[in-house]
């Protein structure tokens, strides 16, 4: 920085004013023609981050404490430095404008003479002031002391490693029997079968019956009628599997074979029917 | 500079970068007056490797340099880091399970019959290919189609003993509230509770079905 | 599963991931019949750390995990692997951030109050596209403000397991002994004493000017 004269304009306040660091240097006492180009005051009042950073500044750079502020100069430094910003053109915040109107306010405060009676009692006028500029200090060195923790990208550097070969298998999704439920709730519904009572009154166990005996007659072979009973299962279980063998005829997927009068039952598989040799009339219709 | 701080260095740089690191780069990270000879480098690159062996990682040499890969035999463990969430089953396939659950064995167009549209073949194998469904037979008509019933997986997996522990028709009705009733049920024990008869509704185990 | 396999799977899958993994989801890369018990992953998880002494890498546990990341002493050689400075963030933003960190809940209003400034929309912006903030409901006071909160990803990215392990907020003086006049700090005695005491509280640090 260059000494030079300063300019008409900033020469009252001069020596309030510090400045940067000059090579790397804090520059404590400056001296008195020393000129401060526009440009570093103005970084310089950019950057205090509203009016309690720029009132701590004011109270830390004179150690005085927090908690006991000479109102009445720190007042008078403040608006110095309102004055400052305003002839720099920086945009000043309205909260600027309040503090300053606070301030006012509490020095008037200050000035009164307190009442000798209740005085006690009487809260000291500064102690919104001074509440809210620890509670802004407190956060100020959080912030700090969270820039200080050791971070991702700039001082802590996670370890990869490359995976050549990636095979995702997809989960399959689940689900719930209610939602299978609601589904076939409504299909039904489409379908009124519900006016059908006779499918309400249906045992399931004579489908999965017909299922399992179909399954087991899946190779063709004909089998013992008699061993499609389990007696284990009791008259239930023959029931539902003579229902289930019944079914089947009925709906045209199983024969009934008996070789002779007497002659054990046999059953099997239905066997294919002649089809027409035109296979394509066998494909359902579309309208 | 020791062969172990060498080395430290070197790995942590490979596994920082996310990305092949030649060595002459690695020697750059080294401050002036203790920066080793390429030679060096590359002795620490090799001792790297050896350490390796056993190990989960692998130090590999590839175009652009050396880079620390996942070990080809643990690919696949650490691919599951990497599994999405499935997408629901679409209302079409769990309409076309019940509808087999229900009126088994079926067929692919009675199946159309009750639900007023085509069945997209793909629902068919999905659940086929799930374990839930199988194809037990050909009903003897023209075209022989397949006949569809579910399998002993599909109860296992909704935790039903047999069909019957599905609700009635009638009591399907009901349904909401009967799903409200089971959300309060105790978590049943395991895939063959024997409380299901209590529960004809019941949440089925959370475990997915082995795949 | 013997022990060195689980190690390798477990340091294939933390270096594979590019993300911090928590022991649970590390126990279900299993397959289901090898898979190993929480308090297994957890003991491999140790003596992984333990094999990590002396070497260029070290695992650490953050608030979604375990990560393997480069000892702090060889950071500065790993960092000039990349040319760009990393970002730095204004003390606004980290005001908010503290803010927000240390009294979330927290709505912009309430953050305005402390500073004594509007909190530039921007800001909250940024935090939250970094995924270090989050909107987790609305107060119930007219205009319903955003409550702000910090993500798990925030402490993962300032190396933290937990909100506890921030570094503690300076204790609020009696404003009951105003008046009393105090020539130093009395907090001024730590290791960042000296600083405090060559600037006291000023920021900018670099202007200290004489009267």
């Amino acid at each position: 920085m260059n000494a030079t004269v300063p300019p008409a304009e900033l020469g009252p306040q001069q020596h309030e004013m510090p400045f940067a660091i000059v090579d790397g240097e804090p520059v404590t006492e400056p001296p008195k023609d020393l000129y401060i180009p526009p440009q570093a005051l103005k970084v310089f009042l950019e950057a205090f981050e509203g009016p309690l950073d720029l009132l701590l500044y004011l109270i830390r750079r004179q150690n005085l404490d927090v908690l006991d502020i000479p109102i009445a100069e720190i007042t008078r430094q403040y608006l110095e430095y309102i004055d400052l910003m305003r002839d720099l053109e920086l945009e000043l915040a309205g909260e600027y404008l309040l503090m300053a109107a606070m301030l006012a306010e509490i020095k008037s405060r200050m000035l009164l003479p307190r009442p000798a009676s209740d005085g006690a009692e009487e809260d000291d006028p500064r102690a919104e002031l001074v509440r809210r500029l620890q509670e802004y200090e407190r956060f100020k060195r959080a912030a700090e002391d969270i820039d200080h923790l050791p971070r991702l990208e700039r001082d802590v550097f996670p370890g990869k490693a490359e995976l050549v070969e990636r095979h995702v298998a997809p989960l399959l999704p689940d689900v719930t029997l209610k939602e299978m439920l609601l589904a076939f709730k409504d299909v039904i519904q489409r379908a009124a079968m519900f006016a059908h009572h006779h499918v309400q009154r249906e045992r399931l166990s004579v489908r999965q019956r017909m299922s399992e005996i179909l399954l087991h007659l899946h190779g063709g072979e004909l089998i013992d009628f008699a061993r499609l009973f389990r007696v284990e299962e009791g008259r239930m279980g023959v029931t539902v599997t003579f229902v289930a063998v019944l079914e089947l005829l009925r709906e045209g997927l199983l024969d009934i074979v008996q070789a002779d009068t007497f002659a054990p039952l046999h059953v099997r598989a239905a066997a294919p029917r002649p089809t027409p040799a035109a296979n394509d009339d066998a494909a359902p219709a579309a309208t | 500079m020791d062969e172990q701080s060498l080395k430290n260095v070197i790995e942590a740089a490979l596994l920082a970068a996310g990305r092949p690191v030649g060595a002459a780069e690695l020697r750059e990270l080294f401050d002036e007056f203790a920066r080793p000879e390429l030679a060096e480098v590359e002795r620490a690159l090799e001792q790297l490797a050896a350490d390796y062996q056993g190990r989960g990682i692998a130090l590999k040499e590839v175009a652009s340099g050396w880079r620390i890969e996942v070990r080809a035999e643990f690919s696949q463990a650490v691919s599951r880091l990497w599994q999405e969430r499935p997408a629901k089953y679409s209302r079409a396939l769990l309409e076309t399970l019940a509808l087999i659950a229900y009126r088994q064995p079926i067929t692919r167009g009675e199946i159309e019959d009750v639900r007023g549209v085509a069945v997209n073949p793909n629902i068919i194998r999905t659940v086929i290919e799930r374990g839930w469904v199988r194809v037990i037979g050909h009903r003897e008509v023209p075209g022989r189609p397949e006949l569809l019933a579910t399998t002993r997986e599909f109860l296992d997996y909704f935790g039903l003993k047999t069909l019957d522990d599905l609700p009635t028709l009638a009591q399907l009705k009901d349904v909401e509230t009967l799903g409200v009733q089971l959300e309060f049920e105790p978590q049943a024990a395991g895939p063959e509770a024997s409380d299901v008869q209590e529960a004809p509704g019941a949440e089925p185990p959370a475990a997915v079905a082995g795949d």
